[in-house]
């Protein structure tokens, strides 16, 4: 017998709604959802949307230093998102402003971390959604801790739908290359964690295909492990819904750990300082654009759901709106202090830290003094 | 009022976990092996057994894996205690140390706490293989975020780890394995620390020269200090106690009185504690310095093989050497 | 659909000698060898089982720091030593004795790290074996690295059998959790390299199950990187010569990656610092001593092969023989002189630690003055 | 002879990396996005196009991997440059620069060399987000069997690069990200490099008083110095240039001269090099010192957000302060 030589055929990925708007089902994925519903779902995408464009201008025109757009994944943020329940817990990495949105994180405290006015500043227990972490992979073992204090507290399994729990861990197709994310996996499975790992797999780390980390879809991971994976149309909002939801339903009950593959396009740049040109074809980005994941809801609303056309002026109205005030709080943002370096460093400041505090303080004060 | 009980510095850990556990339903111990084994060098010892598997944690075989499961604990509320198993395999876990836990707390604007303990055992003069032996508390004091102490005897230890687990900020506790079999006594139901948990403490007072040690140099500084007696000199040693702060006050107040310092440690001397120490005392007790502060370290070379790790180490005789140095100026 | 709930059954293991020393034949792995070539086979064995043995005495009568016992791995170590070429490398872990018996590397310079009289110490490239590594997962990305070189050096796919070159990468099944073994699967899969990772499962991590790692047999994770991964009796020294081999083959003609679990059993304690009867059932070792891997190539040998007693003693003689010698020269290992800490450290060494060194000699030098 | 050319640092690394792919064969460069994209401050812009794939290797996204590669590789016999992308990052690979890259050459009795160059682009003041801006030398530093350098124009991008991967032992090569586009002469056919790697260089003599800097912060200290020539004080600036092992005597010798040291980092002032510098030269140049070393460097905080980076980063205005404050003594 040889090791080698067995391919495994390319798999289907779970699809509801087809890039030209058409309603399909998928035998294991029902997904019971009114029109209304979809128009919500509808309006979250346009408004993530249009909320990262505005973060695009903003950075272009100086108020932001840097940002990382998730245009072309929203689908995939918002399914995810709209599939947790307030009590579950999400992990972002630093491109989940889609999920941020359905956590009701303010886009403007977004904006600051890129600003630079912080480094991340919500409070993660406050709309259960944490700090985006930049380190690739680190959050995902944030995540499966996480879930061994919501397994501890009691948390999974009861049957009472307020109260059990799941944690939703976000990484990308190249973070997936980390040690980290394969350790969050072990300790995952080894735990029977409450976890659902979601990574979206965009194509690209920065100029690097997905090609380079992985030479079988990254779902397949799971299994290796000992927990089920699977890929689902990460631009198709009702798949990531309809799957998050089972895989999160199945982690509350108790059922342990799942992967789930979104598979999806990175439209844009990798971040503002990225030009895309030197590494990837504008075919490819042409050919994904036939895929884009509002389009398709906007397609089955208009054609199959009869939605009018002043549906759409009414979000345009609100994403403009939202655009403006971003706009305007974002550049209302105060810059920090120098002295606000030394808070929060430690919950309990040790004196030779205030010390140098005081002592900066002084210098200060000696330039205003000077009239500096 | 009970008796002070006589333990070792590994009994005295032990001791301070167990009170932890039962008092405090959000610690949680974790590691390898810090199960049925009761870690390696048994400083878990029946804490599974009386506090259950979900609180005392065989975890699989990842240090960044334990410290970043620590980390989410610890977004949900609880209050971490890590065993890393030896010293020289605290790296894998660097990243999450460096840049989480130290990091999280001012990351989110003081919303999120990092009450988690970090304990390594630390140090050489065991006779064990490569990576058993090493000191790296000063990667860790260089990290802006952290807190770092370590203790040299039984009382500390209990203290000083019950101080650490009850911080709400992160602390690294280094543990000097080659003293965990040494005795003293401690008195467990004192209502309080004998002292706040970044305070030096002069062990010895003296008037001809400072000695600042930590950990498992403290031992061998107090006998240096003891040797050179016979040569009528009266060496002052202080255990430093806390790496990160640095109780500052405590060592220039010696060494204004003294005139003269030197910084005694295992890890290699470029950039170690004694780096830091001796940085600060001419800044801040320049006129007071009779002589440079000198300092006694490992080479900076890798940590020997253990057949030669007894003259790698610094000991009375290259402590005592450095004391001769300082006062023959 | 639920994404849970779907057990795979517990696999077979790849088996060519039973416990009870009966040759059987795998339908995928057929194993040309002579009864010659099986007495090699149990002269390695048994000879690693004395030194191992000796070792450990040493250790006892504190001649050694420290002994971390192959005692009932022998065929898992043998079988792979013996399937590589010596154009191969192998990279172990601190328990392979009886790999590096096979790269005839020096007993005695083992015994001397365990000593304490050096960290290593022997040239990975004389005898195509690295040093041990002790820090658990490192090596598996050195062999994928030199992996990487053996490719680009275009020792993999000739055809060439003196030129083709494999690396053996050793891992346990504790050291399976550490990120850098799944970064180098990732590493190995994306190249495409020539090498072989090799997972003695021994059942336990000191103290810890190999449950605590894994709910799945630790060769599945190997498919969800993209490559095979199968589980072998690793008592069995003619399994794991058989499916070596091919393994190896594999890699060398170019088809990429392969892990292989070997099924074994730590007989012993996890190191002479250990005690398992802490953590262990003494009925799990009773278990296992039924499947010993040096028992049953005696029964084959005796019933099957018809191999007389004075073959079996001539292998006592010249276990007991190398015991002696290696228990001489291990005493006789000279320590290391205290200036020899700074050999090496650098091919340059820079002025600064020459400086050092020479303070150093100095201090030395007033000791032995004042009669120290 | 060929006139200098005028190049960027970033240039000047891009064409070290191309001179050192060109001469040697086992030269290979690696690293997430070096290829086709250049890396995120391209420096190794089309390299992949003129070496190929399998020498200029855009790796999997792990840095465990990229240095633990690099050892094998090294084993195997080849020279590998690696890039880490930011700062930041480098922390995931921690153990295998600590306790691999460094010390198998000790390990092995000398046996095997490791010739590896990790290329890391550091320092803040580039408006970044968190990770991006950090100054993580003296982890390195303080790591024995690894050499830390870090250039500040670009000549020394050039040569110091070339020297790096030249080097039979391992080199950490820090890049001032800030300083990537400053333009310099640098004269590239010179048959040898002006200076041996590991020798601090005074930029600029002076009398009053000795800055010490290195990478980012060189251009910082020389325009202090110049400021301050207003204040008629004639400030003595040296680039270190090499961090381990440190050219003690040229700084020493500058101290003799001056009297008075400053050193200047972006790094956190505790048991940054700083430290060791104080250390070192309180302690060789005892008599000669006028006033205690001083040093300016990062505050003992996480690297903050960037709207405030300018007033956390020493700038000319704390470097004149320090300098008035040793004055003053
Ligand atoms: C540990 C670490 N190494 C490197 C980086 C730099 N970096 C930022 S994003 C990125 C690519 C990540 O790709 P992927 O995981 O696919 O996520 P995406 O950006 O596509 O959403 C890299 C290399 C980092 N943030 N962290
Ligand atoms: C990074 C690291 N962490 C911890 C250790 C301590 N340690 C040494 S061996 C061991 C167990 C390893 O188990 P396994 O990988 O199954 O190998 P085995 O000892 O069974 O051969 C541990 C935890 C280590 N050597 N390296
Ligand atoms: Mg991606
Ligand atoms: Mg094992």
């Amino acid at each position: 017998m040889t090791l080698h030589g067995h391919v495994p055929p390319e798999p289907d990925l779970v699809q509801l709604l087809t890039p030209e708007g058409t309603r399909v089902q998928h035998p294991d994925f029902p997904l019971e959802i009114t029109d209304e519903e979809i128009k919500s779902l509808y309006r979250d995408l346009a408004l993530v949307r249009r909320f990262d464009g505005e973060a695009t201008a903003l950075q272009r025109q100086g108020e932001l230093g840097l940002w990382a757009s998730c245009l072309g994944q929203e689908a995939a943020q918002v399914g995810a998102g709209r599939a947790l329940r307030t009590q579950d817990m999400a992990f972002p990495t630093y491109r989940e402003h889609g999920v941020a949105w359905c956590r009701d994180v303010d886009p403007v405290t977004l904006l600051g971390m890129f600003r630079g006015v912080s480094l991340g500043g919500w409070n993660p227990n406050e709309n259960n959604f944490n700090l985006y972490t930049i380190v690739l992979g680190a959050q995902a073992l944030h995540a499966v801790g996480y879930a061994m204090g919501v397994t501890r507290d009691g948390a999974v399994g009861t049957g009472e739908p307020d109260r059990d729990t799941a944690v939703l861990a976000f990484f990308g197709d190249g973070a997936s290359s980390q040690g980290d994310v394969n350790e969050a996996f072990i300790w995952a499975a080894a735990g029977n964690l409450p976890v659902v790992f979601y990574c979206q797999n965009n194509q690209w780390a920065i100029s690097e295909p997905v090609e380079r980390q992985s030479r079988v879809p990254l779902f397949h991971r799971a299994a290796g492990f000992g927990f089920p994976g699977i890929r689902i149309d990460g631009n198709d909002v009702l798949a990531c819904l309809a799957v998050s939801r089972v895989a999160l339903d199945e982690a509350r009950s108790g059922q342990g750990p799942t992967l789930i593959e979104a598979y999806t396009y990175r439209m844009g740049a990798h971040t503002t300082s990225d030009d895309p040109t030197r590494y990837r074809l504008s075919e490819e980005l042409e050919t994904w654009k036939h895929r884009d994941p509002i389009e398709r809801v906007r397609a089955y609303l208009v054609r199959q759901a009869g939605v009018a056309q002043d549906f759409f002026d009414g979000i345009d109205a609100e994403a403009e709106e939202l655009a403006v005030r971003i706009r305007a709080a974002c550049r209302a943002l105060p810059d920090p202090g120098p002295l606000s370096v030394f808070d929060n460093v430690f919950v309990d400041l040790p004196d030779e830290l205030a010390e140098q505090r005081e002592g900066y303080r002084e210098y200060l004060s000696a330039f205003e003094g000077a009239g500096h | 009022m009970p008796e002070p009980t006589n333990l070792t510095v590994a009994g005295a850990l032990n001791a301070a976990l167990r009170h932890r556990l039962e008092h405090d339903p959000k610690v949680l111990v974790m590691g390898m092996d810090v199960g049925k084994l009761g870690g390696v060098f048994r400083i878990t010892d029946g804490l599974q057994k009386d506090f259950g598997e979900d609180r005392v944690i065989d975890s699989p075989l990842g240090e960044s894996g334990i410290i970043g499961s620590a980390v989410g604990l610890a977004i949900r509320g609880y209050r971490p205690v890590c065993e890393i198993q030896f010293d020289g395999f605290v790296y894998p876990a660097f990243d999450q140390i460096v840049s989480q836990v130290a990091k999280i707390h001012n990351r989110s604007l003081g919303a999120v706490r990092m009450p988690i303990t970090i304990r390594i055992p630390y140090g050489g003069g065991i006779g064990a293989v490569e990576h058993h032996s090493e000191s790296p508390e000063a990667y860790f004091a260089h990290t802006a975020g952290l807190k770092v102490v370590t203790c040299s005897n039984p009382s500390d230890a209990y203290w000083m780890l019950r101080q650490a687990i009850d911080s709400d900020d992160p602390v690294v506790f280094f543990e000097p394995k080659r003293r965990y079999w040494s005795k003293g006594s401690l008195d467990t139901s004192a209502a309080q620390a004998p002292l706040p948990l970044h305070s030096a403490q002069v062990v010895r007072p003296g008037s001809d020269a400072t000695i600042v040690a930590y950990g498992p140099m403290v031992a061998t500084a107090l006998q240096a200090a003891k040797a050179a007696t016979e040569d009528g000199r009266d060496l002052e040693v202080i255990d430093l106690r806390s790496l990160s702060p640095i109780d500052t006050a405590t060592v220039v107040d010696s060494v204004v009185r003294t005139g003269r310092l030197v910084v005694v440690h295992e890890a290699s001397v470029t950039l170690g504690m004694g780096a830091e120490i001796a940085a600060r005392v001419q800044e801040k007790a320049f006129y007071s310095l009779e002589a440079p502060v000198l300092r006694v370290g490992g080479f900076d070379t890798p940590y020997p093989p253990s057949r030669v790790e007894e003259e790698w180490l610094p000991d009375v005789d290259r402590i005592l050497d450095a004391v001769d140095r300082t006062l023959a100026y």
